[in-house]
């Protein structure tokens, strides 16, 4: 079957693919646009590891079709810093000791940042909902609400 | 419908590094031109911190800042052989080995530092922030980038060293089952608080308060992660997690994460830890990795604070809420044991 | 909500807390890595033309293969090349036998039989992984479907079926026996003096290691005619050298690039994506990507073995617990992977974190029908803690006793005997079950408040009693039906007398002084020579043997099942024979004494890779993944 | 994949069937599709913006297939169905699962479908025909073409109520999921429709508890009543959450929570 070329924006940045019918974003985003932030872990859309968003919402890239993403504005971890200058979820989290392993942190934090972009002062139970579709093996996930909390007290200052 | 509270107890020791193959682990450490050091390691990272506790050991057996410190792992080609990351053996084993690696490098350093203030090495000691001075007379001193520099381009002495640890197999006894599995063993006590739910069989951990003894906390944060982050998935296995949730009969197994349960981000449980550090003398700075003994004595606290709760003995894991409720049913209705201590 | 605090003042004599580094919360050297996308998991490289690799899987417990019809799936759009058993050069091995532990009872891909639901029996490699997941559907085998066993118990049963043929008995053989015997004085006389006798019965439950990161590898054909292989395995050379062996070829070809991985809880270890990939590599000559999915990571991938403990304790009216005898089943799955281990390690850890005068197991690593299993965070370890611990609440019910004050009562010391005849030292049970019940107002007796780890053995904690030992469970002796009983047997055949242990195990010394930190510089009290031994300052002089040397391989077994000999009991403390260390050649590990004649030097445009692994060359890189201990050719040369 | 811009050719569109499927959110057909995709033949992408919008109609609310959970979330008119929608995944889920795949989500998925079911929803097929939501639930696997919107009557919000059992929190699957409609009137119930997801193979009514509650005031004897007939109408399964027995046995429990929250 013939490739299908698809256009959208990266982080801000025009890219244009030709993917795989009935390929998803992930692998458009990895393999396609070099992308490596989203990460695989399912392809069942139960762990949240490829969370990317998509006009400004979070979605599940594994479970979008690639070629769904004509003209639309993805956003992922790796343009979530501004030049070498960290967002504050990220330095959150670093200084939280919110990740282990990591794998699962591009997807917490993209999933965060949406709701931070919504809400910037949310409450600890709107961030166990912004993250309940993201899991975590490590960390047992208090870190991770924790560091979200601290970049939003952070953003306040 | 009623909830009833629980109260449960369990203490374990655990032991670190198994041993009854022998496990070598090796480490390389050597100098960059401008006095950093690089720690070249076969060791695997899966997010315990191997990277950041090796470099922490690295730099205290250096006596250099930390931020001088990288460490690299892991490629066949550089880093030297080492069996892997399991059975609490990674800080152990392989921070021994670093330990080793770093001490030969330090004399080399001390050797070139020694060269260059006309002293003799023993009459030297790091400062831990980049200098090399003389014992008793801190301004004389010379950094350690100077000796580096002074090492390569001068003295044409490198700075570096090699470090192996093993520990000789241990066979085991067929008749006795005499042996020596491992050299040291880690500690924990844990109270668990829960309740239960008579008519559903549901559990709700409300508490846990533990105390552990991990040798020495080489990483205050890291160690503290471990135990967090452990003590989750002891209440995950404990409640929650199973491939087979008929076995031994096959069927039925989950397939996703929606079916294999864990506990999420709304099931967070206050853990108030203490760490207790008696340092294991043939462990690197006394350190015994509380990596995998975190999660262990949750399982039967759990299970204890559920009997307690409502005399229901749960021996099968994980303790579901049918298996609760139909010991319930069967015993006539909940039967709380009384407050603990 | 947490919160952690340090109790300095518990063990300060024995620590400085002066060190510059240590216990500082520095920051995670990886994290930057992580909170930008850029930490470079093994998935995170790409390549040009890289194809993907899928298995077709057993929908069998158990079935033979009648014959495997790959044609339909050949024909398929993007496949490349259909893989099957007959394409693994050594398609039969045993993750342990790197060091000597077990036999080879496991191929990469099944040829004639499949022992669990999910076992691949051929693997299609294919441009796109959509294109690779439909032709492995389209794999047709014809089955014979056998019966098959799920029980750890019944496949105790002589009429059993069998499921690994390497272990026709569906037990590992721990030589002689078929399950691993600890025996520490005398528990039926523990019993018999006892109050009170507690029995009960313990099961595990299979868990998955759930890393976020599934298993995978890639392999791509490198320069110098080597393999590139980026791997999430937990156990680089594990896994380096258990690609070398299944593939037969030199592991000087292989280059692996790991390190940083999306978890693994002990998942990793298993060595199966590397292989698969780098065989996909050689068959193709091009990049190959082996990656489980999560439905394979769940159920195809080994999880933590269930495991079934039945624990009776002695116990008298003052909680004190004079007996304690274990029954353990490991279920293994169809393969050993590595549950041969974790039944010997789980022996090493009983009776648990107390002192108990008279102790006996009988643990058995058991073959069912069900997907092998293998390490877990915890390993061996988990499941005998929660049968423990769960027990100590039955016991302490049964005697009266408050939970925390029964476990202070019977907690190992500084200075006591374990039943596996090693001094317990650097104890803190005691300590942890004080301060736990003070942080959460659990109140504790005086007693118990004042007691220590350093202080309460005894000479009599110290000592090692007679042994009562016995020679039932030999291998084959359960199979042909003479012996059914799976506890420790009551009928003793001989005993050991008081006082007999081996010698203990210690680190290697350093080659050269300056590679040993400075005794002032290390933070603690360091180990004095003298206690190196263990010897027990108060123990009685006590007759030593030597303890066998580790993980031989076991001799093979007698071809026939013929009764055991009736081999007089231990009369006398004499070791049991070593058995010989033999080079076998399924299992390479060590090959590193020249055992062929040299091979002429390979220069660099040598053609082809020789079919047989060369011989160990010290000055050749790293062969076979593990090497004799203490000979590492790293520290083979003068230094400068 | 045939790509269908606005709902009006549908009819050039193969008629969905088995191997015929809808993409509308993905979070089905593209987990399908991730897994090898065995047994789907044709992927139909519907992309008409119509079909996600939800506005009033008559004395109802009309809800286009292809409106998500968060564009529920997001409708006031909907308020009443708002606790169904939340509970479906997490905030990505929610922005892609879709009402109309709801619909045809298997065991122990469509929550919101079962909702729905206990709303008295009319599903409206693109080809014009319309039919009780009941019924299309039950025939749904052999039932062929393209679902364009439901319609459900205006709820008060008083009057309906969810609950989900999960095992996990917030996001877990339903272990079960109850919606009960309660309209009162002059103290007394009117016709109630009570709803169960995963006791089945699709959501289903319990029509034992709904007879019981008819008519009557929701009083400790009706709750009882109803709580011992409640199994009627379902037809639970073994599953890796539950077992039909622990299904059967809290079923009524839970069910006694839900109208008590009500009194």
């Amino acid at each position: 079957m013939p490739k299908i070329p698809v256009r959208f924006t990266l982080n801000e940045a025009e890219v244009g693919l030709f993917v795989e019918p009935q390929s998803n974003l992930l692998e458009a985003l990895r393999r396609g646009a070099g992308d490596l932030s989203p990460k695989y872990g399912c392809g069942q859309g139960t762990c949240g590891a490829c969370t990317v968003l998509i006009d400004g919402e979070p979605h599940l890239s594994c479970l979008t079709l690639a070629e769904a993403a004509e003209g639309r504005r993805i956003e992922t971890t790796a343009g979530l810093a501004q030049g070498s200058s960290l967002h504050a979820l990220q330095t959150a989290f670093i200084e939280g000791f919110a990740a282990q392993c990591g794998y699962c942190t591009p997807g917490m934090l993209m999933a965060a940042k949406a709701l931070l972009d919504r809400n910037p002062r949310p409450s600890r139970e709107e961030v166990i909902d912004a993250i309940s579709g993201n899991l975590c093996r490590c960390t047992g996930y208090e870190p991770i609400v924790d560091a979200i909390l601290a970049a939003t007290e952070g953003r306040a200052a | 419908m009623t909830l009833h509270s629980g109260r449960g107890f369990a203490c374990i020791n655990y032991p670190i590094g198994m041993n009854l193959g022998g496990d070598p682990a090796q480490a390389l450490v050597h100098s960059t031109p401008d006095g950093k050091f690089m720690v070249t390691l076969s060791a695997i990272d899966l997010g315990q911190g191997m990277k950041s506790v090796t470099r922490q050991i690295a730099a205290e057996a250096l006596g250099v800042p930390i931020d001088d410190v990288y460490v690299d792992t892991a490629d066949s080609d550089t880093g030297p052989h080492d069996m892997g990351s399991f059975a609490s053996r990674g800080t152990h084993r392989v921070g021994n080995a670093v330990i080793r690696a770093a001490s030969e490098a330090r004399a080399h350093m001390m050797e070139a530092a020694a060269e260059e203030l006309e002293v003799s090495p023993a009459d030297l000691d790091t400062d831990g922030a980049g200098n090399i001075h003389v014992k008793g007379a801190p301004t004389r001193r010379i950094t350690v980038a100077e000796t580096a520099i002074a090492a390569q381009f001068k003295q044409g002495r490198t700075l570096s060293g090699r470090g192996i640890f093993l520990i000789e197999p241990s066979g085991v006894d067929p008749d006795t089952g005499e042996m020596s599995p491992v050299t040291c063993f880690a500690h924990a006590a844990l109270i668990i608080d829960l309740t239960v739910d008579d008519e559903t069989g549901e559990v709700e951990v409300t508490k846990i308060n533990s105390a552990y003894e991990v040798g020495r906390a080489l990483n205050s944060r890291l160690v503290e992660q471990q135990l967090i982050g452990g003590a989750w998935m002891g209440v995950s296995h404990a409640l929650y997690e199973t491939t087979e949730p008929y076995y031994p009969d096959r069927r039925e197994g989950p397939l996703d994460f929606n079916a294999y349960l864990m506990p999420g981000p709304g099931e967070i449980v206050p853990h108030d830890i203490a760490i207790l550090e008696r340092p294991a003398p043939d462990a690197p700075f006394g350190g015994k990795g509380p990596g995998e003994m975190c999660a262990n004595p949750v399982l039967p606290a759990i299970a204890n604070a559920v009997y307690n709760a409502v005399g229901v003995r749960i021996d099968a894991l994980p303790i579901t809420p049918e298996k609760i409720l139909r010991g319930i049913l069967a015993q006539g209705g909940a039967r709380p044991q009384g407050q603990r201590g | 909500m947490s919160s952690v605090e340090f109790r300095k003042e518990l063990f300060a004599d024995e620590r400085q807390d002066d060190l510059k580094q240590i216990g500082r919360p520095a920051i995670r050297q990886d994290i930057r890595g992580h909170v930008t996308g850029r930490t470079a998991y093994y998935d995170d490289h790409l390549f040009e033309r890289l194809l993907h690799m899928r298995c077709a899987r057993s929908p069998h417990h158990h079935a033979r293969i009648r014959s495997v019809d790959t044609s339909e799936a050949a024909r398929m759009p993007g496949v490349q090349r259909i893989v099957l058993a007959k394409d693994v050069p050594n398609n039969l091995n045993t993750l342990l036998s790197l060091i000597n532990f077990g036999k080879d009872d496991e191929p990469l891909i099944a040829g004639t039989k499949v022992s669990y639901r999910g076992e691949a029996v051929a693997a299609v490699i294919a441009e796109t992984e959509l294109q690779a997941r439909q032709a492995a559907a389209a794999i047709r085998v014809d089955w014979e479907v056998l019966p098959h066993v799920l029980d750890v118990e019944e496949a105790l049963k002589p009429d059993a079926p069998q499921v690994n043929a390497v272990y026709p008995d569906n037990t590992f053989d721990y030589e002689p026996y078929d399950h691993v015997k600890l025996r520490f004085g005398d528990v039926h006389k523990g019993f018999a003096a006892a109050d009170e006798i507690v029995e009960a019965t313990y099961q595990m439950s299979p868990i998955e290691q759930a890393p976020m990161e599934t298993c995978g590898a890639i392999a791509v054909p490198e320069t110098a005619d080597r393999i590139l292989c980026h791997t999430g395995t937990q156990a680089l050379f594990f896994s380096l050298g258990t690609t070398a062996k299944l593939l037969d070829m030199p592991s000087s070809r292989l280059h692996f690039v790991g390190g940083t991985v999306g978890g693994g809880f002990g998942g990793k270890v298993d060595s199966i994506t590397e292989p698969m990939a780098v065989l996909g590599a050689v068959l193709t000559g091009r990049p190959v990507k082996f990656q489980w999915d999560r439905e394979e990571e769940m159920q195809v991938g080994a999880p933590r073995g269930a495991e079934r403990w039945v624990i009776r304790d002695g116990v008298m009216r003052d909680g004190r617990i004079v007996a304690r005898s274990f029954t353990g089943y490991f279920d293994s799955g169809a393969y050993t992977r590595l549950s041969s281990y974790a039944g010997t390690k789980g022996v090493g850890h009983l009776p648990g974190p107390y002192s108990i005068p008279n102790v006996a197991a009988n643990v058995f690593c058991i073959f069912t029908n069900r997907t092998p299993a293998t390490a877990m965070r915890g390993f061996g370890i988990t499941g005998v803690d929660f049968a423990i611990e769960c027990h100590m609440d039955r016991v302490a019910e049964r005697v009266g006793i408050d939970p925390i004050s029964l476990r202070i009562l019977n907690a190992y010391r500084d200075g006591d005997m374990k039943a596996h005849r090693r001094t317990a030292k650097n104890t803190a049970l005691v300590e942890c079950c004080q301060v736990v019940a003070d942080k959460a107002g659990w109140r504790l007796s005086a007693e118990d408040r004042a007691a220590s780890s350093l202080t309460g053995t005894t000479a009599e904690r110290q000592a090692i009693p007679e042994t009562a030992l016995d020679e039932e469970g030999r291998i084959g002796e359960r199979r042909a039906g003479r012996v059914t009983g799976t506890a420790p047997t009551e009928r003793s055949t001989g005993r050991l007398p008081a006082g007999t242990r081996g010698r203990d195990h210690a680190a290697i010394p350093v080659q050269r002084p300056d590679m040993e930190i400075l005794s002032e510089r290390v933070g603690h009290r360091m180990p004095d020579p003298a206690e190196a031994g263990g010897a027990p300052p108060l123990a009685a002089a006590a007759p030593a043997r030597p303890t066998p040397p580790a993980a031989s391989p076991p001799p093979a077994r007698p071809a026939s099942a013929s009764p055991p000999p009736a081999s007089p009991p231990h009369a006398a403390p004499a070791p049991p024979p070593a058995p010989p260390r033999q080079p076998e050649p399924a299992q390479p590990a060590h090959r590193s004494e020249p055992t062929a004649p040299t091979a002429p030097a390979r220069g660099g445009h040598d053609p082809a890779p020789p079919a047989q692994p060369k011989p160990y060359e010290p000055d050749k890189p790293f062969s076979r993944g593990v090497n004799r201990p203490g000979v590492s050719r790293f520290l083979t040369g003068r230094r400068r | 994949m045939i790509e269908i811009e606005r709902l009006d050719d549908v009819a050039r569109a193969p008629a969905p069937g088995p191997d015929v499927r809808v993409l509308a959110g993905g979070t089905l057909v593209m987990r399908a599709l991730n897994y090898g995709g065995h047994g789907i033949g044709r992927i139909l992408r519907l992309t008409d913006p119509a079909l996600r919008e939800i506005h009033s109609e008559g004395g109802g609310v009309r809800i286009g297939a292809a409106a998500t959970m968060a564009d529920v979330l997001a409708a006031p008119d909907l308020a009443a169905l708002h606790p169904a929608a939340q509970v479906v995944g997490g905030p990505a889920i929610r922005n892609m699962a879709t009402v109309g795949g709801n619909l045809f989500a298997p065991h122990p998925y469509g929550d919101f479908a079962m909702a729905l079911l206990a709303a008295n929803a009319q599903v409206h097929w693109a080809d014009g025909r319309a039919e009780p939501i009941e019924a299309m639930l039950g025939a749904r696997g052999r039932s062929a073409g393209i679902v364009a919107a439901v319609t459900v009557p205006r709820l008060q919000h008083s009057e309906f109520r969810f609950r989900k059992v999960s095992r996990t929190k917030p996001k877990g699957v339903s272990l079960m999921s109850i919606a009960a409609h309660l309209p009162r009137a002059g103290g007394r119930l009117g016709d109630v429709r009570i709803g169960f997801g995963a006791m089945g193979d699709r959501p289903l009514r319990a029509t034992g508890a709904e007879q019981a509650l008819s008519g009557r005031s929701l009083d400790p004897a009706a709750i009882d009543a109803a709580c011992a007939a409640c199994l009627d109408g379902l037809a639970p399964a073994d599953d890796p959450l539950a077992s039909e027995w622990y299904r059967r046995q809290v079923a009524p429990i839970h069910l006694r929570r839900l109208l008590e929250e009500v009194r």
